[in-house]
């Protein structure tokens, strides 16, 4: 493979590692059958949080912990006020979208545009020499790992584990999850807050390494409802998650590659307008039922493998509220 | 004892985004330190993405409240609304950086246009580039497509196909230089390619120097951050003095607007009820072109430039500096001379023959009217 | 496999606001019976039952265990305890392949053994003869096959007593035989205590050793097995219940009010072919099979709600193929769901909101009017609740009545799921009286039932679903319950 | 007696609850939230010239609260507003740079140019949900962003002015094609004032006292039920979707020939989706819409006050309004559980005993 086309399946995969791990998190989250629609502000806010604690203290890992714990304590409102208060979850998530951005900018006000410190990629030694996989895959940061690391973990804590067992249920028919001795709305507690906290390290993913710095506006606005998206496309499965964020870092690549090749005549200002339409015709793949469809056409063992894999139907107690006698 | 004299700076972007809107914040502060009484009010972020709900009038009518009168309003974004504004105002001074309504007569006559004369530094920009260059391949990060972005670019394209020829020696026809747009001054997500990916693209692609066309400083952040992974690129940051401590070990240099010297003359012309309606296109001082207290338009020297280079990037600014002083070529500009061509083959300058700097729009191809980039540029031209 | 286990059951109370839903029950159930809990709707046998396995807290009483008072709280404890129930709609989850559904619950370390636990459920299946796939998503599995799971992974995590809540709705008559042979057995060979909340006399006399009759929360009477349907019943509602007077249809004319010509019906689990079928103004139709045979579906496609692959729908004589369900409104057909506040009824909105919804014809609603029209509906139907009361606090019953109440007066077609799904024998006969008043109209009924009793009572013709194939009962006037039963679980069924 | 001051209490509260977290953020800032409230009120209401502007913001907000009020009731997520007024105001522009009419003409059809362009902005997120089953959350932010590009292709594009290109603005209106205002002084458009009485009294008749209310109503609290009582839901949810979208369409035209008087990219300003804050803060109550926005409008006029003053960044209006309508939403939880734990508030129609229900047997 020509060198170039290496970095630049290099760079999707850093671009997409913040997507990966936000979309990873509220995989978690909607899995419990929470809904936390705040990303888009929320990456903002922990990203802007932790850059200022990476530029306060000049540690990035106390700058990772500090946007994990904002991540962590949105979600830890929306907890409150849609198990304790069993207010509608969309409802405060979206209030908390808007507001985190303003906070954001608010409080950051004074800390944009400095050089802060960064992540920066380190190569694993032996793996990074793999031919094609190797540079790819391998000459990243520690937080690319790390996602890496969170995606064969949630596969394993989901489909593999009693608790994993216990998450699903939650999420799926909470009654079923209480008569089995889960304690329904202290799980949800949990897991919501686990997955924010992991929006929250997106969100210092980007404000360390791929898009580093604080600035306004910022520039991972946005990025949080395509990761919504992208946990829809990936019908609540990690592996599936992942290949959607990939896939949408690679097509955004190439609307920066397309202004590269003056072949293509196309109003910049047009291109710009790529990922949304992605977006919309991903989301479109799901709900036509076509992926469901593809199951019917397999063979049958190779179906039963599938099944979890292809599911498009969202957890089925997702949003709504658990009464715990 | 002194009277209070209030003037309003409105900015387009940040006070402290390391360049444009940083630059003019500056010159106000300036113009508050040598200007006797002078006292600033500023509005920053005046854009639609920091600020949708907000008008330029609304600001402009605070502040008048506030008692300026005079308002600098420095983004080229500001047009219009600064016509409006002027017609809403008709006491009080504005001056529109950079703008052409004074240029072609459309402004009411108590707005001017100011503008510096980036031209110069952009090419010492783009030689530097092409001394630095390894790989021959050089990237320009481009704002958004108009007359001005198109003749930085333009500039800094000259600047460096002349240097990779005559001073690093080689084929300047090897010598690739791209620039993609992403849509805006800034990023605003969503709506602009993002600055940081373009970069990285740049670099993926490999292009070993970037140029900055736009306000802010991903640029240099992005080159930065590959250079303490080990890579070897470079950056030329833009708008901004100091903008270069983003990643001093990779900067080439910056070339930067000095706005205090310019504002501080408005200002003082206007307390001393001489000011008049004027189109300023203002050149560096060639004295020194860094000198704080005379030059509109200047290069700093990065520390990421070899000895070696910084010795050619000397010799050519002092060939320009000659070029410059020289009275025959007053109102034309360095390197800006012909053959020239524009991408799609229509020749603007014939061999021997200078562009001129500025011509009324449609009746003779200009600088100031750059209506294509040129032939030997990759990249759109609108 | 002796284990003793003697339950005895002090001075429950529960109320649930003004409900006082358990009023001092004092009960003991000796190890290796068998006893049926029975009362009307409401009586309080979810509630006390729901008490026992630790699904709900009481508000005053003991339990002892072998002589021991006991407390715990969830129904994880109860199980502890050794104490199982099997919901009426068993809690799994749908998701889940039978195997992690078994597994799901046991005590254990990190990541369960899935071999071990494989051959666990292998071998506790077999023994009772039923037929469970590992692999299979518990969404695909039947009712029935959905209690056997339930039963054997209460077994698996050492369960003594066993409760059971209304569990033979919605099974076949095979599997029916199966439960109650895996509860005798479990009974006699292992010692068990079976408590049976049913709403089925038959059931309760054919495997219960004793009874105890709840009425509004207290405990009104036992006794032991055999007993007849006659004294349990008189012991329930304090009276006899007269049997219902048949009708015969005033079938006077031929046409048909509802044609179906050769019919494909097809969803994702099942397809079925060649459906015809001939409806005559006044005729009540019974489709009987299990759950999700394909009554529900054929049900659908009656009032549009489902289309035809293939074939030709008529109602009144006009071909309504792929039209939609307003289109079958408008020709007067009247669709009620088992699901009432799912589909049929708006949470949220109060009766006179109903009542406009479905009566007002005009761009503006005059409140005053439909106010009015309210109250009558509520005094002719009987209904508790008042014109402002939102839908959601009436009882279920109540809610069937406002259901009834909201169909046109006169439809050509009523297709009706489960008409008198979750409500007690009064109630039922109640719904039965105004259905039957609304074919002396003229109107046509088809209903589906999981109750045989009701089917075969009410019904002048009866369909049968069964695996894909539907076939009509031939000999209505010689058709005992048994047989239908059996026709249901698959028998004679001409391929 | 506790029971009234309790509710009272719940309501005051959030009230003082986020104005308290806000002060508390003013000081992390090192501003004196004195000063801070102080500089928003002169902003809003130190003139007559300040007032103007914010009606000039209440006209818009008001008109997309009440449009969202239809699409709320009917249960639907209109994020896509913004992009509905967005489109509006790019309709309005296309009839104000290109038609040729007498401004008695001109002004009514930039008028319904505008509702068509929002109308159909948001068919398009009604289609989607409605037939194609794309959330209308999902479809309505793609939308959004999909409606600035656009606008912004337009600005720089196809509507550029010859003598330079970029994504600033259209070349200004003509006169004719601009709303009047009141008087110089007063910059308020009547022409306004009186379509956003009109919507609200039609959006508060409509939702109360008409069959299609009724049923977007079902539509909303349970729309498969709905659809099996004979509501057409389908329908109902797309004639929300294209109302609200007509509305919002109107309120961009409004920023276009009014308050701008050119196309800009972003031209919403954010006051739709501050249109959604409204709507929740008001629990879906539409006659408490036009003061709720008056306030709101009042805070975004005063803010830029606040930036030049007291140089303070004026997101802090969306702080102060999003911590309020946190505060409210879980007040309103806290209510509700409140409610639960003392039963005796509960209607009597809430629970029967069992002898009143045997009563009639
Ligand atoms: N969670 C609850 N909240 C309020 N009331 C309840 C609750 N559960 C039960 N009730 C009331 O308690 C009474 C007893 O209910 P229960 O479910 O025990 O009756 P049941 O005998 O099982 O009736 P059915 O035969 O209809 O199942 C009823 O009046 C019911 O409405
Ligand atoms: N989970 C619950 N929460 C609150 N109230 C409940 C609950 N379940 C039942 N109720 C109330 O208890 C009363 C009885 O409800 P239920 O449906 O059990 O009645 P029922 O006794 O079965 O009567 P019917 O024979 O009419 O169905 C109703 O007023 C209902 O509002
Ligand atoms: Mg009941
Ligand atoms: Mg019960």
């Amino acid at each position: 493979m020509n060198p170039e086309l290496i970095n630049i399946f290099n760079s999707i995969v850093a671009n997409a590692t913040p997507l990966v791990i936000a979309s990873i998190g509220e995989t978690i989250t909607e899995r419990a059958g929470v809904v936390n629609l705040s990303l888009d502000g929320s990456l903002i806010l922990s990203a802007m949080v932790g850059f200022v604690a990476a530029f306060v203290s000049g540690s990035a890992i106390i700058g990772i912990i500090a946007a994990m714990i904002v991540g962590g304590l949105i979600a830890l409102i929306i907890a409150i006020g849609g198990i304790e208060l069993r207010q509608d979850q969309v409802a405060i998530g979206f209030v908390l979208t808007l507001l985190t951005a303003d906070l954001a900018t608010f409080l950051g006000q004074n800390y944009t545009r400095i050089p802060g410190p960064q992540i920066l990629r380190s190569p694993i030694p032996i793996l990074a020499d793999i031919p094609v996989a190797g540079p790819i895959f391998f000459n990243q940061t520690a937080l690319v790992y790390l996602s890496y690391a969170l995606i064969f973990g949630l596969w394993y804590w989901l489909f593999r584990t009693r608790p994993g067992l216990a998450l699903r249920a939650i999420g799926e028919r909470p009654e079923t999850a209480f008569a089995r001795g889960a304690n329904v709305n202290r799980l949800r507690y949990l897991y919501t807050i686990i997955g924010g906290a992991l929006v929250g390290l997106a969100g210092a993913a980007y404000s360390l390494s791929v898009k580093p710095g604080w600035a306004t506006p910022p520039s991972m606005a946005g990025d949080g409802w395509i990761a919504l998206a992208i946990v829809i496309f990936g019908g609540w499965h990690p592996f599936r998650v992942v290949l959607g964020a990939y896939l949408f870092a690679g097509l955004r690549a190439l609307s920066t590659a397309i202004q590269r090749t003056p072949e293509i005549e196309i109003s910049v200002v047009l291109l710009n307008g790529i990922p949304w339409v992605l977006m919309i015709i991903t989301l479109l793949l799901v709900s036509s039922g076509a992926i469901e469809r593809l199951l019917t056409v397999l063979p049958r063992p190779l179906q039963k493998w599938t099944r979890n894999f292809l599911r498009s139907d969202p957890p089925a107690a997702l949003g709504t509220r658990f009464k715990q006698k | 004892q002194d009277e209070e004299f209030v003037f309003g700076m409105i900015l387009v972007g940040p006070r402290d985004d390391n360049g444009w809107s940083q630059a003019h914040f500056e010159g106000g502060q300036y113009v508050e330190e040598t200007v006797p009484g002078a006292k600033m009010v500023y509005f920053e972020k005046l854009n639609p993405a920091d600020a949708p709900e907000t008008t330029l009038l609304d600001v402009v009518t605070e502040m008048v409240d506030q008692g300026a009168t005079v308002i600098f309003t420095t983004s080229d974004e500001f047009e219009e609304d600064t016509a409006g504004a002027a017609a809403a105002f008709p006491d009080v001074t504005f001056i529109n950086v950079s703008g052409d309504d004074a240029y072609t007569g459309e402004a009411a006559p108590n707005l001017s246009n100011v503008m510096g004369e980036m031209e110069w530094a952009k090419m010492i920009a783009g030689c530097a580039a092409a001394l630095a260059t390894e790989t021959g391949s050089i990237s320009y990060l481009g704002p958004l497509i108009n007359f001005e972005t198109r003749r930085l670019v333009a500039s800094a394209y000259l600047g460096a196909r002349y240097c990779y020829e005559n001073y690093a020696g080689k084929d300047p026809a090897e010598l690739t230089f791209t620039v993609t747009w992403i849509g805006f001054w800034f990023n605003i997500p969503g709506v602009t390619l993002d600055p940081t990916e373009v970069t990285n693209d740049f670099f993926d692609n490999g292009a070993d120097v970037v140029i900055s066309g736009i306000d802010t400083t991903e640029g240099i952040v992005v080159a930065g951050q590959r250079a303490a992974e080990g890579q070897s690129v470079w950056a030329v940051p833009y708008d901004f003095a100091g903008a270069c401590e983003q990643a001093p070990e990779i900067c080439l240099g910056v070339p930067y607007f000095h706005w205090g010297p310019v504002y501080q003359n408005i200002v003082s012309e206007i307390q001393a009820g001489t000011w008049e309606q004027t189109w300023d296109w203002i050149g560096p001082d060639w004295m020194d072109i860094n000198n704080p207290d005379t030059s509109a338009v200047g290069f700093i020297e990065g520390t990421g430039l070899s000895e070696e280079d910084k010795t050619s990037l000397d010799a050519f600014i002092a060939e320009m500096t000659a070029y410059a002083t020289d009275e025959a070529n007053a109102d034309t500009f360095f390197l800006w001379e012909g053959p020239l061509s524009y991408q799609d083959g229509t020749e603007i300058a014939a061999e021997g023959e200078k562009l001129p700097a500025v011509a009324p729009l449609g009746e003779a191809p200009s600088v100031w009217y750059l209506e294509q980039l040129l032939d030997g540029i990759t990249g759109a031209s609108s | 496999m002796g284990l003793v286990m003697n339950i005895e059951l002090k001075h429950i109370h529960k109320r649930f606001g003004a409900v006082h839903a358990n009023n001092d029950i004092n009960l003991t159930f000796a190890t290796g019976r068998i006893v049926g809990i029975l009362g009307e709707n409401g009586a309080g046998k979810s509630t006390l039952m729901k008490i026992l396995s630790g699904f709900q807290s009481m508000d005053s009483g003991e339990i002892w265990l072998d002589g021991k008072p006991v407390s715990y709280n969830g129904p994880q404890a109860a199980i502890a305890h050794g104490i199982g129930m099997l919901q009426q709609d068993p809690l799994d989850v749908g998701a889940f392949t039978v195997l992690e559904n078994f597994i799901y619950g046991q005590p254990g370390n990190l990541s369960p053994k899935r071999k071990v636990a494989q051959q666990q459920l292998e071998k506790l299946s077999q023994r009772f003869g039923f037929e469970l796939d590992p692999d299979m998503p518990v969404s695909q599995l039947s009712i029935g096959q959905r209690q056997q799971l339930e039963i054997v992974r209460l077994l698996a995590l050492g369960v003594r007593t066993l409760i059971l809540d209304e569990p033979t709705t919605g099974i076949s008559t095979e599997q029916k035989t199966l439960l109650f042979d895996a509860l005798r057995e479990l009974a006699a060979k292992d010692s068990m205590t079976v408590l049976l909340v049913s709403h089925k006399l038959e059931d309760v006399i054919a495997l219960c050793h004793e009874v105890a009759v709840l009425r509004a929360g207290r405990i009104v009477g036992s006794m032991d097995m055999p007993a007849t349907t006659t004294e349990l019943v008189t012991l329930m509602f304090g009276q006899e219940l007269a049997a219902q007077p048949r009708q015969p249809i005033n079938a006077n004319s031929d046409d048909a009010v509802l044609a179906l010509h050769k019919v494909q019906l097809r969803n994702k689990r099942m397809k079925i072919d060649n459906i015809s079928l001939r409806v005559r103004a006044g005729e009540i139709i019974g489709l009987a099979g299990l759950d999700g045979s394909g009554q529900e579906m054929l049900l659908r496609a009656c009032v549009g709600l489902e289309k035809c692959s293939r074939g030709q729908i008529d109602i009144a004589g006009r071909d309504m193929t792929g039209k939609s369900y307003r289109e079958f409104l408008q020709t007067g057909v009247a669709f009620g769901a088992a699901g009432r506040l799912e589909e049929g009824l708006v949470a949220g909105l109060t009766l006179t909101e109903h009542i406009a919804l479905v009566t007002s014809h005009q761009s503006f609603i005059d409140w005053n009017s439909a106010r009015q029209h309210t109250e009558d509906q509520i005094k002719h139907y009987n209904v508790r609740g008042r014109p402002e009361s939102r839908i959601e606090t009436l009882s279920g019953g109540n809610q069937q009545r406002v259901l009834m109440a909201l169909m046109p007066q006169e439809p050509v077609l009523m297709a009706l799921e489960q008409p008198t799904r979750g409500l007690d024998v009064d109630s039922a006969r109640w719904i039965w009286q105004q259905l039957i008043e609304r074919r002396k109209g003229g109107t046509a009924i088809i209903f589906s039932s999981p109750d045989l009793d009701e089917l075969v009572t009410y019904s002048d013709r009866i369909i049968v679903f069964c695996g894909g194939w539907v076939q009509e009962v031939a000999d209505m006037e010689n058709l005992t319950l048994d047989e239908l039963g059996r026709m249901i679980g698959g028998e004679g069924v001409i391929q | 007696m506790r029971t009234r001051s309790m509710v009272f209490g719940l309501t005051i509260l959030p009230i003082l609850a986020s104005l308290l977290i806000t002060a508390v953020l003013i000081m992390l800032v090192g501003a004196d939230p004195r000063a801070v409230f102080e500089k928003v009120w002169e902003g809003a209401f130190r003139d007559l010239r300040s007032f103007s502007q914010v009606i000039n913001f209440w006209i818009p907000l008001t008109l997309v609260s009440m449009g969202l009020i239809v699409t709320f009731t009917a249960g639907l997520w209109n994020i896509g507003v913004e992009g509905q007024m967005g489109m509006g105001a790019v309709f309005a522009t296309w009839g104000a740079l290109t038609l040729q009419l007498p401004p008695l003409i001109l002004i009514p059809v930039e008028i319904l140019l505008a509702m068509l362009g929002g109308g159909l902005w948001a068919a398009l997120v009604g289609i989607l949900k409605t037939r194609l089953k794309v959330h209308e959350i999902f479809g309505g932010v793609a939308l959004n962003a999909l409606a600035n590009i656009a606008s912004i292709y337009l600005i720089s594009g196809p509507w550029q002015p010859a003598e330079g290109g970029s994504v600033r603005a259209t070349p200004p209106f003509p006169a004719d094609a601009l709303l009047p205002p009141m008087s110089p002084d007063f910059g308020v458009s009547l022409l306004a004032l009186v379509i956003v009485g009109v919507v609200i009294v039609s959006v508060i008749v409509a939702l109360r006292g008409t069959r299609w209310g009724l049923q977007l109503k079902a539509t909303g609290k349970n729309a498969r039920s709905a659809l099996l009582l004979g509501v057409p839901t389908g329908r109902s949810a797309m004639s929300a979707f294209i109302v609200c979208g007509m509305v919002a369409g109107i309120a961009g035209g409004y920023r276009v020939l009014f308050t701008y008087g050119s196309l800009r990219p972003l031209v919403s300003g954010g006051i739709g989706f501050l249109g959604l804050l409204v709507v929740l803060l008001v629990s879906i109550r539409a006659l408490w819409v036009p003061l709720v926005t008056f306030i709101f409008a009042a805070i975004l006029g005063g803010s830029t006050r606040l930036k030049v003053a007291l140089q303070l960044d004026a997101s802090l209006a969306g702080v102060l309004q999003g911590f309020l309508v946190l505060a409210v939403l879980f007040s309103n939880g806290l209510r509700e559980r409140w409610r639960e734990t003392n039963p005796a508030h509960l209607s009597e129609t809430d629970i029967k005993t069992p002898e009143s229900l045997k009563a009639d047997r």
